[in-house]
């Protein structure tokens, strides 16, 4: 796997390239973002060429240079799994250049496009790595940098006040979750003596079961953390909406994905196959995450929050996947962990795809509109008709409408939780299926909220008057949303070959397990391995296409002798304004009301009136709902407050008294005199 | 009961033909989907219709005969329906849309699990096969097959728009859930939206008599077996349709926040079938 | 004779300070001479170190491995501080806040430090290092007190009655060292450190205890650790921020290479675990008790001076730790000698701008003085280990030597690294970022203040990246003599 | 080292140096603790000029006078001079009262004669007494640092701090050589000087010589 090996270290070399020249540029603001643009998608496309010639030509490579520094060596390798990620990472990154390339030309003037590029290219780089990394040193470096570089671009529009907010909150919690991850990777250090995973893997049975449940609950929460599951999600609905949409796009498609990467590495890979609550845990975790993720985005307005929140929704279901696999795994239902794990890959895989197409589309609006309020949106698709189109098409997807893709992955990831139900034992079978409900319900509600997102945005009239003045997005940006919108399509049309390749992976992740087992694979169509369900995609897309236009036909054209008249929209006799169209808070509130126990609303009604003096004749009455913090107010609040007690009271040691210092220093002398005498 | 003199029951039809006569208005507000919406609404029920089995199950529908995919292909149509409702930008319409995909949001997971109580039984969740499976079920699981469509038969209520959901008589605005979205709709395409309506009420209707109850389906496609068959299908059909009758004439129409709780129901009797059948 | 060379230089260009009478060009050029010169001859010094293990002169100075470590930091950071130092106290005095004398006083002090670091590091005997290291007590007390307001005499007090009794406590501990060779004849004065190694072992086990409990305590107290700490935040707040570069950067690694030339010879006698475990507790107790000073700090050069003593802490944890601990704690030194130096002359340049010391006093450093906030930045994320700046890698190691036998340890020290990262970062943002006051004109002061900066960062970086061979063979020298 | 100081005079030269100390715990006066420390001083010079004596080494002769010089003449009369010139006859406070700050000695005292020190006797066995004395001493004079608030007092404790180590090292039969000493008394000399500059300035800053004002520097 030479060539492999050669173009993923060309890619290595172009990011930096990117970076250094952009930063070398900020001066020359075009150029700088010429150049980072430009250099950023020939390093994707170089590390997409060896992620494909390691996914298809069955190989891995391995790459392992000393280090100047003892215990840190610059190992690689590149195996199927990670090849899988290095085409998902690079895939996306290589459209979000594209789209960046546009986008970044309204900032021209405003903040210094050098560094933009710097960091960006970094943050690709350092996501490669870290997928790639086969040291847990050089890993945990990675790792940060691509914490770090992501910080600079969270934090990239640095004149708004909450934008450096969001970006400290987000750095605080990543570095915290890297705390968690260094004490596992030590702890592994302990008991194996080595960094090295390889080293690791082969030693595993040197690894005591407390060892390893205890590692298991550290790497759960600091690449949870990544991933933002819920409760360590907190950051992540503040820090994707600040940074640029592109980015965005990058860190909620691909950037927590790595958190999933490395789960599936240590829980599935390295680890042999744990006890059946580590399975069970992880499917609870994805059930709330997912929930609470689609809850959290109905009640929001901010456009890019609630594609936050998404994501939250997504990687709940991928945990799902990644569950369902751990638990059968320790049950020793091989071909059922397959088939979990195939539904999280192509879940990774398609969330990563239809999420970067929302968040450019949504971009692409901001940069007209200048406001990430939904409710001061609308009708937007008589004057963006393309962004309109692949919104609605990545909406499509993302609410598992078949034969888009976000249906693929949900259907099989439902197969795998009901093949939990129908063969696993009494507890593992309710927690299968409380999965299962939360999923169903899950994907119900992200049918509503993106018929709001996109019916409140793009439909109906506008809202505010400066709607009407805005013009499609530039060509590259509308380029870059069609490539993934045509994705969205044929990773679902296709799915049936798409699943054959994950399940290929699947097997390399399993295979020293023995017994490999996926039946049948078929290309036209996905199916389960004992033949319990299939579907395929290609025939419905086809016979619904054929439907379709025969009813068109038949109907367009068959009547012809009725005419039709353009009228106004039934206004009962009074004129219609924007205020009488239904707002986003309107479209939720039922559910936010049903849901209230969960959400615990917060409901503020302002009434203004006609005459200051009489209240008889209201003017406006504007209803705000936003849901509590329960998790800032429960969780982190008191964490913050214990803390300041704390350090105030070791303040006060400091009281700025001499004698006392001396009285320090004399009392720790007789201590350490006494320990030493009796020791 | 109400002692009223009904329509003739084809009525609906003569309704269908005055209304592809008939001129169309169309709002300056609304976009293209608004246009389009009803093709694709009529389609996906086409295209479901390809995938029961009504008469037979010699004919195996193994491309898109999943259960799961005929609950998201009704998604795609409700995606859409919503979306038009809101387009024209009428301030009933919106509410419409917000009540349907509020209410379908929950009654997804029901529709779901007392569908996969079957497919359990059957080993399948192709409906072809649950149906030829569920035929030589051993009697000992006949209750959670009631169970299940007891679960079934709410979750059928609400996607037909029938009471205790909603009211497809009323034209008090405030009140309606399917009524409120197209109603800026007129002529053929709201002929076609009434149309995919009817059609997917039958397609309820069919589920729930075949898959629940598959008795006298033809096995094989010998003329003789698919008359029986065809006998059998309208028989089961008349009883659903009168139980519905008599259940609109009997009971009102419920709080819109009273739906949840009967969605909740219907799924939790889902899960409790599904955790008799072991 | 080189050796001879970079002691005589400072002392001559101090005495020579003294006696000019005008001319603070004269003084800025003779001081930036001296430090040039003695960097200059350091690299030789190290050089020789490394041809033949160690470079002396008579019996009386010696260059070991680690000496040469030191040697070259002390003189490299001399340097960049002196540099700086121009552009420091030109800025001082336009703005009137001094006058000649005290800048000549300054320069002359400067250089008597210098000489007193460089005798503390290669006197062959304790008792003559100990004169040193008073002696460096002694000529930075001034300094501290330079600003000659009632908060710098009184930071200049403490600094002096503690350290005072702290050497003297050391004093105490080295002659109860010295009690087995001095009995057994020969010259206390010429006593050399290996002859202490070998005449240790004929000592009571419980006298070297106490002894080294004594010297623990006593030359702690001027490397920092908690609870002698207490002189450290006022003297490092309250002087110019190039002493304050020195005095963490430098000093307290001299303090420390004082205590593990004596812990050696107690490990000889005791076994190691004795020192390890003090060392281990000790640092352990830094590092908590500064990330809690930390997290609430409102000075930000108090929070600096919080930081050394947490890295203190942090070197003393992986001594304790041992094995590839050394090795990471040595270059954990190095690195720390450079960022917070970096750190402390980019807060000067905060200072020198916003001539304030409160952190909600200041906003939009990186509006008023981009390049130093980009510097400051750099240093923050350097100095609490964020990579790619190698103080992660050492930390990583020491928490990897010190998993083994004492994970709870481990784990409390990931704790206060993460609340001090958190402190740093909340402080640090609030400072670089939002909107400058209207009354704070943009731009940098002087070149003088900036371009030592940008090449201490350049060096900070490089090493992070790449370990140059001769360093590491030093380095590792460095750790055989543990 | 053939013949040294006999163990009673060490251990009575001892004694009285620690009572010395005791003294300056009592006593109150800025000018009456500078007596005192000259008196400890010409105790340390007593026992150098005995060991010169018994000992016949013109070194040691050398370095008595210079203690004597530095100690007994030169330190004391600088230190009376600032204080006439700067009028700090002003009375120090402590923190605790006489009885407590007796009780407080006594209980150094034991903890000093207690089994954790025992191993120091080692040393040099015949002067275990000395010994003890003067590390007792060596901790009473620390407890002046604490205990008293005048700058003044603080000095003379670490320079009590200082004798009482040198008693220590003339217990444990350390010789002295010139080299090392005179190292020694130039940074004892230099650190009067600069301590006592320090000490007026203060006054200069803050009207009062008591420390205890100074607490700006906290946190």
């Amino acid at each position: 796997m030479n060539f492999a090996q050669n173009t993923f270290l060309i890619a290595l070399l172009l990011f930096p390239a990117g970076a250094i020249t952009s930063i070398a540029f900020n001066k020359n603001e075009r150029l700088a973002n010429f150049t980072g643009s430009l250099f950023a998608v020939l390093g994707s496309i170089s590390g997409i060429v060896s992620a494909i010639s390691i996914l298809f030509y069955q190989g891995t490579f391995s790459v392992n240079m000393p280090s100047t520094f003892p215990i840190l060596s610059f190992a690689l390798k590149m195996d199927s799994l990670s090849a899988f990620f290095v085409l998902v990472i690079s895939t996306i990154a290589l459209l979000a250049s594209t789209y960046g390339y546009g986008y970044a030309k309204h900032y021209f003037g405003k903040y210094n496009l050098g560094n933009l590029g710097f960091f960006y290219n970094l943050f690709i780089a350092g996501m490669i790595l870290v997928v790639t990394a086969n040291n847990a040193l050089l890993f945990l470096i990675v790792w940060e940098i691509m914490s770090l570089a992501s910080y600079f671009l969270v934090i990239f529009e640095k004149n708004e006040k909450k934008n450096i907010k969001a970006g400290s909150l987000y750095f605080y919690m990543t570095h915290a979750g890297t705390a968690f991850i260094i004490l596992a990777f030590l702890l592994l250090y302990r008991s194996t003596g080595s960094l090295d995973f390889e080293v690791i893997r082969n030693s595993i049975n040197l690894i005591s079961p407390i060892t390893r449940d205890a590692v298991f609950i550290l790497a759960l929460i600091g690449f949870g953390t990544k991933a933002g599951i819920i409760p360590f999600h907190i950051w992540l609905p503040s820090a994707h909406p600040a940074a640029p949409s592109h980015v965005s796009a990058l860190m909620s498609g691909v950037m927590i994905k790595t958190g999933i990467f490395m789960m599936i590495r240590i829980f599935l890979d390295i680890f042999p196959g744990g006890p059946i609550w580590w399975g069970i845990t992880i499917l609870i975790i994805g059930a709330i995450s997912s929930i609470l993720g689609v809850l959290y985005a109905l009640a929001e307005h901010d456009i890019k929050k609630l594609l936050a929140y998404h994501s939250i929704e997504n990687i709940g279901i991928i945990l799902l996947g990644l569950g369902s696999a751990l638990t059968f795994n320790s049950l020793g239902l091989h071909s059922f962990a397959i088939l979990s794990i195939v539904a999280a890959l192509f879940h990774t895989l398609n969330h990563a795809v239809f999420k970067a197409l929302l968040f450019m589309g949504a971009g692409s609006v901001i940069s007209k509109t200048h406001t990430k309020n939904i409710e001061e949106y609308g009708g937007i698709i008589k004057y963006m008709p393309y962004t309109a189109l692949f919104f609605l098409i990545g909406s499509l997807a993302i609410s598992a409408i078949p034969p888009f893709n976000g249906f693929a992955s949900e259907w099989i990831t439902f197969q795998s939780l009901f093949a939990g139900i129908r063969s696993v034992g009494s507890v593992a079978e309710w927690a299968f299926m409380i999965a299962a409900g939360s999923l169903a319900l899950t994907g119900g509600l992200a049918c509503a909220c993106f018929v709001k997102v996109f019916g409140i945005t793009f439909l109906a009239r506008p809202r505010r008057e400066n709607i009407k003045q805005i013009t499609e997005s530039s060509f590259s940006l509308v380029f870059s949303m069609a490539i993934l919108a045509l994705l969205t399509l044929i990773l679902g049309v296709f799915s049936g070959s798409v699943s054959a390749t994950l399940s290929r992976i699947a097997n390399s992740v399993m295979a020293f397990r023995g017994e490999v087992v996926i039946s049948n694979v078929h290309t036209s169509a996905i199916r389960t391995g004992d033949g319990f369900a299939s579907v395929s995609l290609p025939s419905i897309f086809l016979i619904f296409g054929i439907l379709l236009a025969l009813t068109f036909i038949i109907f367009k054209f068959i009547p012809k002798k009725q005419r039709e008249r353009k009228v106004i929209t039934w206004d009962c006799g009074t004129n219609l304004g924007p205020r009488m169209e239904i707002t986003a808070t309107g479209f939720s509130r039922s559910i936010i009301t049903i849901f209230a126990d969960i959400l615990k609303p917060s409901k503020e009604v302002k009434t203004t009136f006609h005459e200051e003096n009489s209240n008889y004749f209201p003017k406006a009455n504007t209803v705000n709902l936003g849901t509590a913090e329960i998790y800032r107010s429960y969780i982190y609040e008191p964490l913050h407050k214990l803390m300041t007690k704390i350090s105030s009271y070791a303040g006060i040691w400091q009281n700025g008294n001499v004698n006392a210092y001396i009285l320090y220093i004399f009392i720790i002398l007789i201590i350490l005199l006494i320990v030493g005498a009796v020791k | 009961m109400q002692n009223r003199q009904g329509a003739s029951i084809f009525q609906p039809y003569s309704d269908l033909k005055k209304l592809f006569r008939k001129d169309e208005l169309i709002s300056h507000d609304a976009s293209w989907i608004f246009k389009f919406m009803p093709y694709i609404l009529f389609s996906t029920t086409l295209l479901i219709g390809f995938a029961l089995p009504l008469i037979t199950t010699g004919i195996r529908n193994g491309f898109f005969g999943d259960f799961l995919v005929i609950i998201y292909l009704i998604a795609l149509g409700t995606f859409f329906l919503a979306l038009a409702g809101i387009d024209a930008g009428s301030a009933f319409g919106g509410f419409g849309s917000s009540r349907e995909m509020t209410l379908s949001a929950l009654a997804e997971a029901g529709l779901i699990f007392s569908m996969l109580t079957l497919s359990i039984l059957a080993h399948s969740t192709n409906l072809a096969d649950i149906v030829h499976s569920v035929v030589s079920l051993p009697l000992t699981s006949l209750l959670p097959v009631l169970l299940a469509f007891i679960g079934f038969f709410v979750i059928l209520l609400f996607e037909t728009g029938r009471f205790p959901f909603d009211n497809p008589a009323t034209h008090l605005e405030l009140t309606m859930i399917h009524e409120a979205m197209i109603l800026e709709y007129s002529g053929k395409r709201l002929a076609l939206i009434e149309w995919a309506a009817a059609n997917k009420l039958l397609i309820f209707m069919a589920i729930g008599a075949n898959l629940f109850f598959p008795w006298g389906i033809a096995s094989n496609l010998s003329l003789n077996a698919i008359l029986i068959a065809l006998g059998a299908f309208l028989v089961k059909v008349l009883i659903l349709s009168a139980g519905i009758a008599i259940l609109e004439s009997s009971i009102a129409k419920y709080r819109f926040f009273r739906l949840p709780d009967l969605l909740l129901t219907s799924f939790i009797l889902s899960m409790i079938a599904i955790g008799l059948i072991f | 004779m080189i050796l001879a060379l970079i002691i005589i230089i400072p002392l001559l260009i101090a005495a020579i300070s003294a006696i000019i009478q005008k001319g603070t060009r004269l003084l800025e050029f003779l001081t930036v001479f001296s430090s040039g010169a003695v960097f200059f001859f350091s690299i030789i010094i190290a050089d020789k170190v490394l041809a033949d293990q160690s470079y002396s002169l008579l019996p009386y100075l010696k260059v070991s491995s680690f000496g040469a470590i030191l040697l070259l930091l002390t003189s490299f950071i001399s340097l960049i501080a002196s540099l700086y130092s121009i552009g420091y106290l030109r800025t001082e005095v336009k703005k009137e806040v001094i006058g000649f004398s005290r800048v000549k006083q300054y320069f002359v002090l400067l250089n008597v430090f210098l000489t007193s670091m460089i005798f503390a590091i290669s006197f062959t005997s304790p008792i003559m290092t100990w004169v040193a290291v008073e002696a460096t007590t002694l000529s930075t007390a001034f300094l501290i007190s330079f600003y000659n307001k009632p908060s710098s005499l009184e930071a200049a007090w403490k600094y002096l009655i503690i350290n005072s009794v702290g050497l003297l406590l050391a004093f105490f501990g080295t002659i109860l060292f010295m009690a087995g060779p001095m009995t057994h004849g020969g010259n206390i004065g010429l006593i050399t450190w290996n002859e202490l190694m070998t005449s240790a072992n004929t000592l009571n086990p419980s006298v070297i205890k106490i002894a080294f409990v004594f010297i623990l305590i006593g030359y702690g107290t001027k490397m920092g650790l908690v609870p002698m700490h207490t002189w450290l935040p006022d003297a490092h707040s309250k002087a110019p921020v190039p002493i304050s570069s020195l005095l963490s950067g430098v000093l307290l690694n001299i303090a420390l290479f004082t205590i593990l030339r004596f812990k050696i010879a107690a490990d000889g006698v005791v076994g190691i675990n004795f020192s390890s475990n003090l060392f281990i507790y000790f640092g352990l107790f830094s590092i908590l008790v500064s990330s809690l000073l930390i997290y609430l700090q409102t000075n930000y050069k108090r929070l600096l001076a919080y930081s050394t003593i947490e890295h203190m802490g942090i070197i003393a944890l992986g001594i304790g730790f041992g094995s590839i601990g050394l090795f990471a704690s040595i270059l954990h030194m190095i690195y720390h000698s450079l960022a917070k130096p970096l750190l402390f002359l980019t807060s000067g340049n905060i200072f020198l701008k916003f001539s304030s010391t409160k952190i909600e006093k200041i906003k939009g450093v990186f509006q008023a003085i981009p390049l130093t906030g980009a510097l400051f930045l750099i240093g923050i994320f350097a100095i609490t280990g964020v990579p790619p700046f190698g103080i992660f890698m050492t930390e990583f190691s020491i928490l990897a030597a010190g998993i083994q036998s004492h994970p709870i340890v481990a784990g409390f020290t990931l704790l206060g690294l993460v609340l001090i990262f958190i402190g740093f970062l909340k402080h640090a943002s609030s400072m670089i970022f939002g909107e400058k006051p209207k009354d704070i004109a943009a731009g940098e002061s002087n070149s003088w203040t900036t371009v030592p900066l940008i090449l201490l960062a350049t060096v900070l970086i490089f090493l992070s990246l790449y370990l140059p061979g001769p360093l590491k063979l030093l380095i590792e020298r460095a750790t055989l003599i543990f | 080292m053939e013949n040294t100081i006999p163990a009673q005079i060490l251990f009575l030269a001892d004694l009285v140096i620690y009572f010395l100390i005791i003294l300056v715990h009592i006593t109150k006066r800025n000018i009456s603790i500078v007596y005192v420390y000259a008196a400890q001083s010409l105790m340390i010079t007593f026992l150098m000029v005995y060991s010169a004596s018994v000992n016949h080494s013109y070194a040691l002769w050398i370095l008595a006078a210079l203690i004597f010089g530095l100690k007994v003449a030169a330190a004391p009369i600088f230190f009376l001079r600032q204080i006439k010139k700067q009028t700090l006859q002003s009375m120090t406070s402590s923190y605790l009262g006489l009885p407590l700050t007796l009780i407080g000695i006594a209980v150094l005292t034991m903890v000093t004669h207690s089994r954790f020190f025992a191993a120091l006797a080692t040393l040099s066995p015949a002067n275990e007494n000395a010994l003890m004395i003067s590390i007792a001493a060596m901790f009473i004079s620390l407890f002046i640092i604490i205990n008293r608030k005048g700058a003044l007092s603080q000095m003379i404790g670490i320079l009590s701090l200082e004798n009482a180590i040198v008693a220590f090292a003339f217990a444990a039969g350390l010789e002295q050589g010139l080299g090392l000493e005179l190292g020694i008394i130039f940074d004892i000399c230099a650190w009067i000087v600069i301590a006592t500059v320090f000490v007026t300035m203060i006054y200069k800053k803050f009207h009062t010589l008591d420390v205890s004002v100074m607490t700006k520097l906290k946190g």
